[in-house]
């Protein structure tokens, strides 16, 4: 059992898809309005839990109670429908998409005479994530109880003007792990910057030799020849680049296209270049 | 006036100076420490408090010290005093939460409840802003640090201690505080990239209770 | 209560509570200017004198401002006495920093790490602080000697042992590593096997940091 790695590549084709529509078709859901003014809002939620979240809340039952192949449903269309509009979405929303698709096909399955010992049941597996949709819950109502608490200096707050104090000088030190992994970090990178060596100085094929090498070449050229064809190839450590190479023999082939010696042609952007020895002029011109 | 209550009074009073000049908010035990010896700190407290109940100005208890602060319903006045906080990210504002009810909990637990990576920054934001500290080492493989929330956490928010945590006792009574995932539980987990972390099996789950705040095993576990 | 009663309360609140936070004393114009109007505040303050008359905390007024004041016959107590905490300064922060991680580490190692030269001061701020310790010297050319931590390190970071000072994994978990590290960034373990070493000897510790001072004068503030 790989759900995770098993779906996505789907994910990029169309079968991904007609699972999608299928569903759609085969079991509308009512509360499409409801997931467009999800999608506009898309930014605002974290990842796919938060939305799991968001659209079970819409079942107004206890999260322990939620059906999880409806939720399964109502997210499978949210993603299709964010695909059409073109959100990105992280993977992490397509791995939701993929995992919860499996787990409502097993929960629609009739039950196989013998189970295999090593996939936990879909029931278990439903009610664990209807549990984490509850912790999640719990945790975001915190946040309103946290916030809504009278704030200091918002809602509530402290003298302001304190008498003055007599400070004494103390051998206790404002400074925190924190700051001390923060510190050696910070210089860590620096020495790491500071080090930093763009491998070796980059040899250059000079344009002479290249010129040369066209010239002993070109006898050879009454075909048209694919550049990196022409050019040499690196030989051994330390010397210049094969991307030197073809820039210096391609600049070189141009000399001697200007002096009219070669033909150079491309058929279009980011094409291959061929090159080739002129024609002799058979008729004059 | 007896002798007996006019003692009483003058403590009182003095606490009442005490607090009211103070810069942070006061101990019980920083203000035994500047009052007569034998005066009785938490009798006073408990009546001014009382005194001050219906108050502008009233008393109270955040992070187990004592501060004058304005009613909080009188909050709509204060508008020249007011500093308009810093605005903290709804993932920051989860994070935080997260913190404060769960720790010490690592990295790698509030990810797994939030169900996303944490993106880089959040916990800077919310260590520069003093509302959080590195608490530990959970005693489990490759010991990872834990987080805990600070002092200054509870003075922001009015608390006076970590008990207080609004809905910290029903979230624990049913179970939405366990730190421990079931043994088969395979939703995908945020992140990808992350090296799957081993599920925390039971008998590990009493040491994780137990993840000790750096301070606290500086006497014991020394390895 | 009448609703004329709860009124004049009202006022009476949201003066305490204005005058409590305000910066700097407050004309009665001031006040009305923050209440609702038709509010009497001059009869306001009247009841607020009287009420705080026999308090810890008075009602002044001076140059016709308004202006809660700790009673002056408890002015001995007001001598808050503050321990302020030390700051480190950002070149000893670093350098104990690399200490902490680089121990035993020589004079040279750390300026080398660091990319700067060590100003005078900074060391001796560190060894005054009793942060750190000469612990030997490098059997190498010169026999450098070479720094740790103290005991009382461990203690102002609350870490039981040098074991558990964060580790790498720690710091990108924590948001400090950037991408661009590379995947081979390691972080000495610190108190692990090191270079031999010889310990410093009492009698030669003078010797040492005598040494050092010339050796550190010599070539000045370089930092």
């Amino acid at each position: 059992m790989n759900t995770r790695g098993g779906a996505l590549p789907g994910l990029e084709n169309e079968v991904f898809q007609h699972r999608l529509d299928f569903t759609a078709d085969a079991a509308p859901v009512p509360e499409i309005e409801a997931d467009d003014a999800l999608l506009l809002d898309l930014d605002g939620y974290e990842g796919p839990l938060h939305v799991l979240l968001e659209l079970a809340r819409q079942q107004k039952v206890d999260l322990l109670k939620i059906s999880i192949t409806r939720l399964a449903e109502q997210y499978l269309v949210f993603i299709q429908q964010a695909r059409r509009l073109r959100f990105s979405l992280a993977a992490d929303y397509l791995v939701m998409a993929s995992w919860l698709a499996y787990l409502k096909s097993r929960l629609l399955l009739p039950v196989p005479e013998r189970k295999k010992s090593d996939e936990p049941e879909p029931e278990e597996l439903a009610a664990a994530l209807a549990f984490r949709l509850k912790k999640l819950e719990a945790i975001r109502k915190s946040v309103e109880a946290i916030t809504s608490r009278p704030q200091l200096k918002r809602d509530v707050f402290a003298r302001g003007d304190p008498q003055a104090t007599v400070i004494l000088p103390s051998s206790r030190l404002d400074v925190s792990l924190f700051d001390l992994m923060g510190a050696y970090v910070t210089q860590r990178q620096r020495e790491i910057a500071r080090h930093y060596d763009p491998t070796m100085r980059v040899e250059a094929f000079p344009l002479e030799d290249a010129r040369d090498h066209l010239r002993d070449v070109l006898p050879q050229l009454s075909d048209w020849t694919p550049l990196d064809e022409i050019a040499p190839q690196p030989v051994g450590e330390g010397g210049p680049r094969r991307a030197s190479y073809v820039a210096s023999t391609l600049s070189a082939g141009l000399e001697l296209t200007k002096e009219g010696l070669m033909q150079v042609q491309q058929l279009g952007t980011f094409d291959t270049l061929y090159l080739r020895r002129r024609p002799p002029l058979m008729e004059g011109r | 006036m007896t002798p007996d209550l006019s003692a009483k009074l003058d403590i009182e009073r003095a606490i009442e100076a005490l607090l009211f000049a103070a810069a942070a908010p006061l101990s019980a035990a920083d203000l035994a420490r500047r009052l007569p010896e034998g005066a009785d700190v938490g009798k006073a407290l408990a009546a001014l408090k009382a005194r001050y109940a219906d108050r502008g100005v009233t008393l109270e208890v955040v992070a187990d010290k004592w501060q004058f602060r304005t009613a909080p319903d009188l909050s709509h006045l204060m508008v020249e005093e007011r500093e308009e906080p810093r605005r903290l990210s709804k993932a920051a504002l989860e994070t935080l939460a997260i913190i404060a009810y769960h720790q010490p909990v690592t990295r790698a637990e509030i990810e797994t409840i939030r169900g996303v990576g944490l993106s880089r920054g959040t916990l800077d934001v919310l260590h520069e802003m003093n509302l959080i500290r590195l608490r530990g080492r959970r005693r489990s493989p490759g010991r990872p640090v834990t987080y805990g929330t600070t002092e200054h956490f509870l003075e922001v928010f009015s608390l006076p201690s970590l008990h207080d945590l609004p809905g910290a006792a029903d979230m624990r009574a049913a179970g939405l505080l366990d730190l421990n995932v079931p043994a088969d539980f395979v939703i995908p987990e945020p992140g990808g990239a992350r090296e799957a972390e081993d599920p925390i099996g039971l008998e590990e789950m009493e040491q994780v209770e137990f993840a000790q705040d750096f301070f606290e095993s500086a006497d014991g576990d020394r390895d």
